[in-house]
């Protein structure tokens, strides 16, 4: 009398995240970031880039809600199009390293043998490896760009969307209807296109909402170490560089971008935990 | 009759799903002597399972909760109602049970010596000597091959059939007065089935166990079992003795669950399939529950529930087709 | 044997290393060893064994899901081993498979209609209404309402779920089937739907049936004939009234005994079953069984009886009853 | 046991070379010339030629490949282009200050986050439960860099509780302590959140399990089961999971460093990147690749230390 076993997506995935007001908040912190970043300068009109000596490092005022640099440039406006610049770099980022990601995963789940374990043994130390250490050798190798440090997160990140891939792959391999599928004459572009794939989305996708949270982080990082887009562009990482050089003097200015980084890393681990515990069959047991 | 060493009394378990609580147990009625095993026998969601868990006062809360009314007494005292440490100083103790599964019902993680005088300790209060004594004392008794040797190996290193022993030994081991088996034997091979019941049996007659054996496997039934509970979404709808159940069953769902079942004594020419499937908890009306898929169902069954109704001394069933005549 | 046969296997074998690494040889566990048999045109093959004995290795190399090592298939004349591409595609067409869990064997994200209609369109069968024909057919065949085809496997019980997987395996119109213990994870009173529907199925399209279970009964009600395995050997092939009232073998007879039965009559009447099944990877030498055998002779420590002939088709591999068959 | 262990190392081997293999390739093949990144757009062809012959790279790939894994074998990393002292040098005189910080670290995520995460568990969906959650998760989002900056700027800064520059005076124990507090309460805050986690998640799924049932069916007692049965169990994926996360700790440990600029390994880097250093970053990769290796296969020890399927398979 066996259970049914508990299939890959579950039912009523939407009703349990709707259920989960705690994935709410995160679809709210990440829609607020997003509509800032959209609306950027039609919210702040000041020019983020427009120096002015005179006004340097101005405590919060009501011209300057957020205060000024060190060059005079308006704070919340920087912030405002930083987020832009974190996000874009995110979400390309994640958007290739889930997509060769998968397909290494995938791979090597389905064709098993050396070339999984090759390809394994490669994931765990490229896994193990200081994620900022990775993307800092990456960058310094070409140079910082946008474009790089999209190629440098994107490396960071190919080993766990592999990963995430891998598993289900080799457990759907196993599953019977796709022996069935052979049984029935399908090959194995098909069985993997159309009976696997559609079959752990799901769960890439969720690990995608989580990595965006950390491809962020690292893009911050990296702007704080002095590696991400070069100045004068805004990012959230540079700015807290530049507060933080500042930080005797006038601590708000690191305070801002600091608020920035976590309401936008919060949002999205709030709304991939939400994602999870609605999908993972084994986070809905009772 | 001797006094039940298990007497079971309106038990009715409910779960909640979707925002209602559902019975997935209905009052339900079993007694077992002393010396007598009892087969619960019935498909995947009749409840059996529930059955045995509410008595070990084991329901997951709180998702699941024992309705009021019901009553289970374990030699006179009465189990429900009573708290948790109550209830942990007669688990393992007066009542034990062995479950399905015996690859993950053993903690993997620790020897099966230590499982099995873990019981000892908590009831007993005995020593880690001394525990250990008893445990290969009960590995023994379960007949493990070579106890002394093999009580200090992890459950991942026996087989099925002694892993169930094991599990046997673990639920024996402070002597209790009823056992509880749920399909303890449906995970293994037919002959080593066949071993694991026949240690059962030994076991109940020289221990004057009571047994409340749970299956889906009539056969089974026929092998270990002095009486029988017929049961269907829930409901007991038939106790007989096991030799007058085979010969005559009264309720046309044990009539009809034996005609569908191809034989390996015999060829039984044509098999007769119940129509249907097994309804869930969530959808059973308000008539007998077995209606739907009966050949012999008239308006009445479909309206209103029938009460299990004693037939004779030692028989009972639920059905308006069997009341309602003389 | 009767007729001509449709399928017959030859010294059929297969292993798999299990375990291994880096400073570890692995094991090697023989799953199949030696298998012959045929199964005649129209008929139906029971393979029954305990977990273990390699039964649905055996199935699932017929359909070279599993590639043998050794032996030969011969399938309607065709040498299945030597089958591949568009050969062994034709062939999958021809002997389909169907599976033991209905929960895990259909695709849960395609719908009935996407499921049924899939096989037809790549073995480009049928083309646009066609397929709803064919697919419509397929469900009037197997007891599903019409209405089915749009819906999902999640909405369906047990027993209808195996009905789709067993109309997935008939759109092809294949010639024999192949089901791997195809009742065993349903309920007893969906059980005997399942196995009517198969019967009903065998006469209205003559197919022929190999049968895997390890249910007695099961293969008492459905089979013509039986092979018995042990340990990755057939032990024991004959008529299903030979093997079930007139068994040889001694491990046939420790299951048959062990098989039990719904009459009260038999209440206690279990054999005294010696022993545990030995680990594949490492069997006993000689006859595999005699560990566990009652009636054990010392020649059957150091030397593995044949698999014999006798009369009336019926062929054990035991020293009992076959003295000179020898290796 | 014995064996499992000399098993495990001996299966360090080929993933320490396919290691130090992705190291070569990522300074090797990624586009771009090491020698104009290192000078400059301005310097000239010969200096870029010089540069060229003394770092190796005008000889075939190959012939490169077998030189570094030579200089792997004796233990040589190589030399700073900068100061000219050897790669191990420079590791060894700051490795200290970063073992200390990333063992504080541990030790504190360990102390706080099991309990805490078994307590999650155990009240689930309850409100304690949320709010762990909720810490937890927020203690994740915090980029390293921003909690020891939100530190420094509260505990530092305002109340004057720590120093600012986090440079211990050598022999002084307590002055030691002081410097270590602020950088060991950062990276211990994000472990703690990190462990509660998985604690969590570990254990939700090692109650539902059916040994769990069993020993409550035994009449053990429901404290002794969570500790005896469950926690145990539900600690063998936690130990795999925090042994994954030391590469995330290191990456962290740096940017702690830099906040507080107190000296370790994290400095090191950031000083050969901004010297563009190149010979050093190579071997500081080396080492930690070498180091995340053994690392890993540490864990799978503890693993199998815990788990006794492991230990016979």
């Amino acid at each position: 009398m066996s259970a049914p076993a508990a299939v890959l997506p579950a039912r009523g995935w939407t009703r349990r995240f709707r259920a989960n007001p705690t994935s709410w908040l995160g679809v709210a912190l990440i829609a607020a970031v997003v509509l800032a970043a959209l609306l950027a300068s039609t919210i702040w009109p000041l020019d983020p880039l427009e120096q002015n000596v005179a006004e340097r490092l101005m405590a919060p005022t009501a011209a300057h809600p957020l205060g000024t640099d060190t060059f005079g440039r308006d704070v919340l406006a920087r912030l405002l199009h930083a987020a832009r610049i974190s996000l874009l770099i995110g979400a390309f980022s994640i958007a290739l390293a889930m997509t060769i990601g998968s397909a290494i995963g995938i791979a090597a789940g389905y064709l098993g043998g050396w070339f999984d374990a090759a390809v394994t043994s490669l994931l765990d130390v490229l896994l193990s490896f200081p994620t900022l250490l990775l993307g800092l050798m990456v960058v310094a190798m070409l140079g910082p760009s946008m474009g790089n440090l999209v190629i440098a997160i994107a490396i960071t990140e190919l080993a766990p969307f592999a990963r995430v891939a891998r598993a289900p792959t080799i457990t759907l391999k196993g599953r019977d209807f796709v022996e069935a599928g052979r049984a029935l004459g399908f090959s194995d572009l098909r069985l993997v296109v159309v009976h696997i794939i559609p079959n752990l989305l799901s769960e890439v996708v969720v690990v995608a909402s989580l990595w965006l949270a950390t491809a962020i982080r690292t893009e911050a990082s990296l702007s704080f170490i002095g590696l991400g887009v070069k100045p004068p562009t805004a990012t959230w990482g540079g700015m807290i560089r530049e507060g933080f050089e500042n930080i005797l003097d006038a601590p708000w200015l690191a305070l801002a971008p600091s608020l920035a980084i976590l309401v936008t890393v919060l949002g999205l681990n709030l709304l991939g935990d939400g994602l999870r515990d609605a999908i993972d069959p084994r986070a809905r047991r009772d | 009759m001797t006094e039940p060493l298990l007497e079971v009394r309106d038990l009715t378990v409910e779960f909640r799903s979707g925002g209602a609580w559902h019975p997935a147990v209905r009052n339900v009625d079993l007694s077992i002597a002393p010396r007598e095993t009892l087969a619960v026998v019935g498909e995947s969601g009749s409840g059996k399972s529930v059955t045995a868990l509410a008595v070990m006062g084991l329901v997951p809360a709180p998702a699941g909760r024992i309705a009021a009314g019901s009553s289970i007494r374990l030699s006179g005292r009465e189990l429900v109602g009573l708290g948790e440490r109550e209830l942990d100083r007669v688990r393992g103790d007066r009542v034990a049970m062995i479950f399905q599964e015996p690859m993950t019902a053993l903690n993997p993680t620790m020897t099966v010596g230590e499982q099995v005088a873990e019981s000892v300790r908590a009831h007993r209060g005995l020593g880690a000597q001394a525990a250990r004594r008893e445990a290969l004392r009960v590995l023994d008794l379960v007949k493990v091959p070579s106890a002394a040797r093999r009580m200090d190996d992890y459950p991942h290193q026996f087989s099925g059939g002694m892993r169930q022993r094991v599990m046997i030994a673990m639920a024996l081991a402070c002597h209790p007065a009823v056992l509880l088996a749920d399909e303890p034997t449906t995970a293994l091979d037919v002959t080593i089935q066949a071993q694991v019941l026949s240690l059962v049996e030994d076991l109940k007659r020289e221990h004057g166990l009571g047994v409340l054996f749970i299956t889906h496997n009539l056969g089974v039934v026929a092998l270990i079992a002095d009486r029988v509970a017929v049961m269907y979404a829930g409901e007991v709808v038939e106790t007989a003795p096991a030799a007058e159940l085979f010969e005559t069953p009264r309720h046309p769902y044990t009539e009809a669950l034996l005609a569908s079942m191809p034989r390996v004594d015999r060829d039984v020419g044509a098999l007769e399939p119940i129509q249907g499937n097994v309804p869930s908890i969530r959808e059973i009306g308000p008539g007998c529950a077995f209606a739907p898929r009966c050949a012999h169902a008239q308006a009445r069954c479909r309206e209103s529930r029938p009460r299990l109704e004693p037939e004779g001394a030692a028989r009972s069933v639920r059905c308006w087709l069997r009341t309602a005549s003389p | 044997m009767s007729a001509k046969p449709i399928l017959s296997v030859e010294g059929l074998g297969k292993r798999f290393e299990v375990g291994g690494g880096l400073l570890r040889r692995p094991a090697q566990v023989h799953a199949v060893v030696d298998a012959s048999f045929e199964v005649a045109e129209r008929a139906c093959l029971g393979l029954v064994g305990e977990s273990g004995c390699g039964k649905s290795t055996l199935a699932r190399c017929l359909l070279r899901l599993v590639e043998p090592d050794e032996g030969r298939i011969v399938f309607e004349g065709e040498d299945v081993r030597s089958l591949d591409g568009p050969a062994l595609r034709r062939l999958r067409r021809r002997m389909q498979m169907v599976f033991q869990d209905p929960y895990a064997s259909l695709n849960p994200r395609r719908t009935v209609r996407q499921t049924l209609a899939e096989p037809l369109v790549v073995h480009g069968l049928a083309t646009g209404e066609a397929v709803d024909a064919r697919v419509e057919a397929a469900l009037a065949e197997v007891g599903l309402p019409p209405d089915s085809a749009p819906r999902f496997p999640h909405e369906f019980s047990g027993g209808q779920r195996q009905r789709i997987g067993i109309a997935r395996a008939l759109v092809l119109e294949p010639r024999f089937i192949v089901a791997d213990e195809p009742v065993s994870a349903l309920d007893v009173s969906v059980q005997a739907q399942v196995l009517k529907l198969l019967e009903a199925l065998r006469e209205r399209h003559g197919l022929s049936m190999l049968f895997v279970s390890h249910d007695l009964g099961v293969v008492r009600h459905v089979c013509d004939r039986v092979a018995v395995m042990y340990l990755g050997r057939v032990v024991e092939e004959a008529p299903v009234p030979d093997i079930f009232d007139r068994p040889l073998h001694p491990y046939t007879r420790m299951l048959r005994a062990a098989s039990p039965v719904p009459d009260a009559r038999a209440r206690f009447s279990l054999p005294r079953v010696e022993g545990e099944i030995p680990s594949a990877m490492d069997p006993p030498g000689g006859c595999a069984f005699h560990p566990r055998c009652p009636s054990a002779l010392a020649r059957c420590a150091k030397e593995r009886p044949a698999l014999a002939d006798l009369r009336g088709g019926h062929r054990v591999a035991c020293f009992l009853h076959s003295p000179e068959a020898a290796p | 046991m014995g064996e499992f262990l000399l098993r495990r190392l001996a299966l360090a081997v080929p993933t320490l070379l396919l290691a130090m293999t992705a190291v070569f390739l990522l300074a090797r093949v990624v586009p771009g010339d090491p020698a104009l990144v290192i000078l400059g757009d301005q310097a000239t062809q010969e200096a870029l030629l010089a540069l060229r012959v003394k770092l190796g790279l005008d000889r075939p790939l190959p012939a490169q490949y077998l030189d570094f894994l030579g200089g792997i074998l004796r233990g040589d990393l190589g030399r700073s282009l900068i100061t000219g002292k050897s790669v191990w040098a420079e590791v060894l005189a700051v490795i200290p200050y970063t073992l200390e910080l990333t063992l504080a670290a541990i030790f504190l995520g360990v102390l706080f986050g099991v309990p805490l995460g078994v307590y999650a568990a155990v009240h689930r969906n309850a409100l304690p439960d949320t709010l762990t959650r909720l810490f937890s998760l927020a203690g994740l989002s915090f980029p390293a860099f921003v909690s020891a900056v939100l530190l420094l700027l509260v505990f530092a800064i305002q109340l004057r509780w720590f120093p600012v520059i986090s440079a211990p005076r050598a022999g002084d124990v307590l002055d030691h302590l002081r410097n270590l507090a602020l950088p060991a309460a950062n990276l211990g805050l994000i472990m703690t959140a990190y462990v509660t986690r998985v604690t969590r998640s570990s254990m939700l799924n090692v109650l539902g399990e059916d040994y769990v049932r069993t020993a409550r069916a035994k009449g053990i007692g429901r404290r002794a089961v969570l500790w005896r049965h469950a926690l145990r169990n539900a600690l063998i994926p936690v130990a795999t999971v925090v042994g994954l996360y030391l590469g995330t700790l290191i990456g962290n440990s740096v940017l702690t460093e830099i906040v507080f600029n107190r000296p370790g390994l994290g400095k090191l880097i950031l000083g050969a990147l901004n010297q563009r250093d190149y010979t050093l970053l190579q071997g500081l990769m080396v080492f930690f690749a070498g180091l995340i290796v053994l690392a890993n296969a540490a864990t799978d020890i503890a693993y199998g230390l815990i788990d006794p399927r492991v230990r016979y398979r």
